[in-house]
């Protein structure tokens, strides 16, 4: 089953008044993907430690709560006990992600300062210019 | 087609992972690849569906085994010479 | 057989999830073989192992089943279960709907056992590494080699008889040469 | 070096791809490892014979207790040989690392491992407690529970992870693990049974035949969570220091 036929068929699907909570699920993993791509991109295209590790601390993050809270949304197929147990399940995981990603990227970002990893500053960025363009 | 469109690309994966994880030369970096080596591995087994099996490499290939090959690398020579 | 490409189209085709284990597996033997660092051999044993357990997996795969835990309709100890006064043996075409257990089992220890002796053989690289400060397998075996004929020269000092000393001879040229082979 | 290493590598490739064609389909159901009788009294019975729904922990801990009992002990084996090889390999105090970092714990890290440690030690007790009907088990569990006391030594260092289980301790959880695994296994021997007969435990425990070899597949399980918890941790700990047992990764 592909997405296009996943999506119809909860389109399709009995619970009329659920299919709101599948789109907005569905809506929530599209923004997480995207900001994963922002993550990708800010990874490949800052120039330097501290500001590569913002891009991924941030990014990362949010986009893994925002995809795992629409993926919650969707596995609710009717109100039940069993269904809310998962999604409670899944909060879990987000609450545990929310403390613990951006503790990692302190530690990183700690461990880069401590062993003298200097950032970079606007000269550098200047020389960095100078150089591309004599290239 | 006998496989499925998504195994095939996580199977490539792994070889890209597997070939890039052999030819880094540094080792905290190899060690760290293959973390992520493990993590495909663990995703294609919870697809074929067995769970158990998925479970435990992610606890384990991807969790003690990496922290056990970066503590190990720390005490060495970080370079390697292929 | 051979002849008319159907082996071909078997195999990247129907068989193409083989085809990516055998490349897996190559590369953890040729790493095995062929790397020169003992970490990075390491790393090719367990790719090696992991490409094995892959495809022990693989083989209690079947089309349309479910994960091996039992659905509630089938639970020891669901609400059908009690219906019926007790669990019942599953019919032959229920049991098609699960995936084989049996190979998850043996694999699932094997993941263990491979962390412990993957340890075990970080353990022996680490000491290899306090003895003689390298963990390439060029150096090491220069090194080795360069023991051996010390050792045997304390064993047998060099104003003995001449026929000891011609038996030394060979050694140090041999070092010399796999010095200069490595260069 | 290189170039004869590709010969016996292309070789057992042709081997194994010539063999390739002679493997059954994917997902097949009639293929000859699906189709045994082995797998399908598995699937078939187990629910009737033991009453746990997950199969796997079934045919782990019950069917073939045998072989994980042994896999434990290599296991062992293995954290022991750790043990022996690294011990007092090289002098206390001497450090020989290529770039050391003298850093103080630092408090953001230090307090989040604070709040996350009970919440992940708790969980290992879930993965434990919850291999009979869902995935988990000993193995899964025990390996959490290490990693727990792992995340504790990077935080701070090792002295204040060996503090709370030190080394010693380590090895005697270890050996318990295993102790209670045989020790389930003879005490049915005693009951009348076999090694391993875990039904014959009906005789001591208020439930029946089946039930019986449920709550001692948990007791099983428990044991080789032991064992794996512990050994987990010594492989880190010996690892990370070379076999010294102090300062930071």
């Amino acid at each position: 089953m592909n997405g296009f036929q996943f999506i119809a068929a909860s389109a399709g699907s009995e619970g009329g008044s659920l299919f709101p909570l599948h789109l907005f699920g569905m809506f929530l993993g599209f923004l997480g993907l995207i900001f994963f791509l922002g993550t990708a991109v800010g990874m490949m295209r800052f120039p330097d430690f501290y500001t590569r590790m913002h891009a991924a601390g941030k990014g990362d993050t949010l986009s893994t709560m925002l995809m795992l809270t629409g993926f919650a949304l969707v596995t609710m197929e009717d109100f039940s006990l069993g269904s809310w147990l998962l999604f409670v399940k899944i909060m879990g995981v987000v609450l545990f992600i929310f403390l613990s990603t951006p503790t990692s990227s302190h530690a990183l970002m700690r461990a880069a300062f401590e062993d003298d990893e200097m950032p970079m500053t606007e000269e550098d960025l200047k020389k960095s210019r100078k150089r591309g363009k004599k290239k | 087609m006998g496989l499925e469109l998504f195994n095939t690309f996580i199977l490539l994966l792994l070889v890209a992972a597997a070939l890039v994880a052999l030819k880094v030369r540094d080792l905290i970096t190899a060690s760290v690849v293959f973390g992520i080596y493990s993590f495909l591995m663990c995703l294609l087994w919870a697809e074929m569906g067995a769970v158990d099996v998925a479970f435990t490499e992610a606890a384990v290939g991807a969790g003690i085994s990496t922290v056990v090959l970066v503590a190990t690398v720390f005490n060495l020579k970080r370079k390697s010479s292929d | 057989m051979f002849e008319d490409g159907a082996i071909l189209n078997e195999l990247f085709l129907e068989r193409l999830n083989y085809l990516i284990y055998v490349v897996l597996l190559l590369i953890g033997l040729y790493a095995m073989i062929a790397k020169n660092n003992l970490i990075k051999k390491l790393i090719g044993m367990s790719v090696f192992q992991t490409a094995i357990i892959l495809f022990y997996v693989s083989i209690g795969v079947k089309e349309d089943a479910t994960i091996p835990i039992y659905l509630p309709e089938h639970d020891p100890h669901g609400e059908h279960a009690h219906a019926r006064g007790g669990p019942e043996a599953l019919s032959r075409g229920q049991v098609a709907t699960y995936a084989n257990p049996l190979p998850h089992v043996l694999m699932l220890t094997a993941i263990v056992v491979g962390v412990a002796t993957l340890g075990l053989a970080l353990a022996v690289s680490l000491r290899i590494y306090q003895g003689y400060g390298t963990i390439e397998e060029d150096e090491l075996l220069v090194k080795l080699e360069r023991e051996d004929a010390r050792t045997r020269k304390a064993e047998f000092p060099v104003a003995d008889s001449p026929k000891v000393e011609s038996k030394r001879k060979p050694v140090a040229k041999r070092v010399s040469k796999t010095g200069k082979s490595k260069k | 070096m290189k170039a004869a290493s590709m010969v016996p590598v292309f070789l057992v490739g042709f081997l194994l791809v010539f063999a390739a064609t002679d493997f059954p389909e994917w997902g097949n159901p009639q293929s000859p490892a699906s189709d045994s009788p082995v797998s399908s009294h598995f699937i078939g019975k187990t629910g009737v014979d033991t009453e746990v729904p997950n199969m796997v922990t079934a045919v782990l801990a019950d069917y073939r207790g045998f072989d994980t009992m042994f896999e434990t002990v290599v296991v062992f084996i293995a954290g022991m040989a750790v043990l022996a090889i690294l011990k007092n390999s090289v002098k206390k105090g001497s450090v020989r690392r290529d770039h050391e970092v003298d850093a103080e714990p630092d408090l953001i890290v230090t307090n989040m491992v604070r709040l996350i440690v009970p919440v992940i030690q708790i969980f290992a007790f879930y993965v434990l407690a919850h291999g009979h009907v869902s995935p988990g088990g000993g193995f899964q569990g025990g390996v959490i529970m290490g990693a727990s006391f792992i995340l504790i030594a990077l935080s701070w260092d090792l002295e204040t992870a060996l503090a709370r289980f030190s080394l010693n301790r380590c090895m005697g959880v270890a050996a318990a693990g295993i102790l209670i695994y045989a020790g389930i296994g003879i005490f049915s021997m005693f009951l009348g049974g076999e090694f391993l007969d875990y039904a014959e435990l009906e005789r001591v425990l208020p439930v029946s035949r089946e039930m019986a070899r449920y709550h001692a597949m948990l007791g099983v399980e428990i044991g080789v969570g032991c064992t794996v918890t512990a050994i987990m941790f010594a492989l880190y700990a010996n690892l990370s220091s070379e076999g010294k047992l102090e300062g930071g990764l």
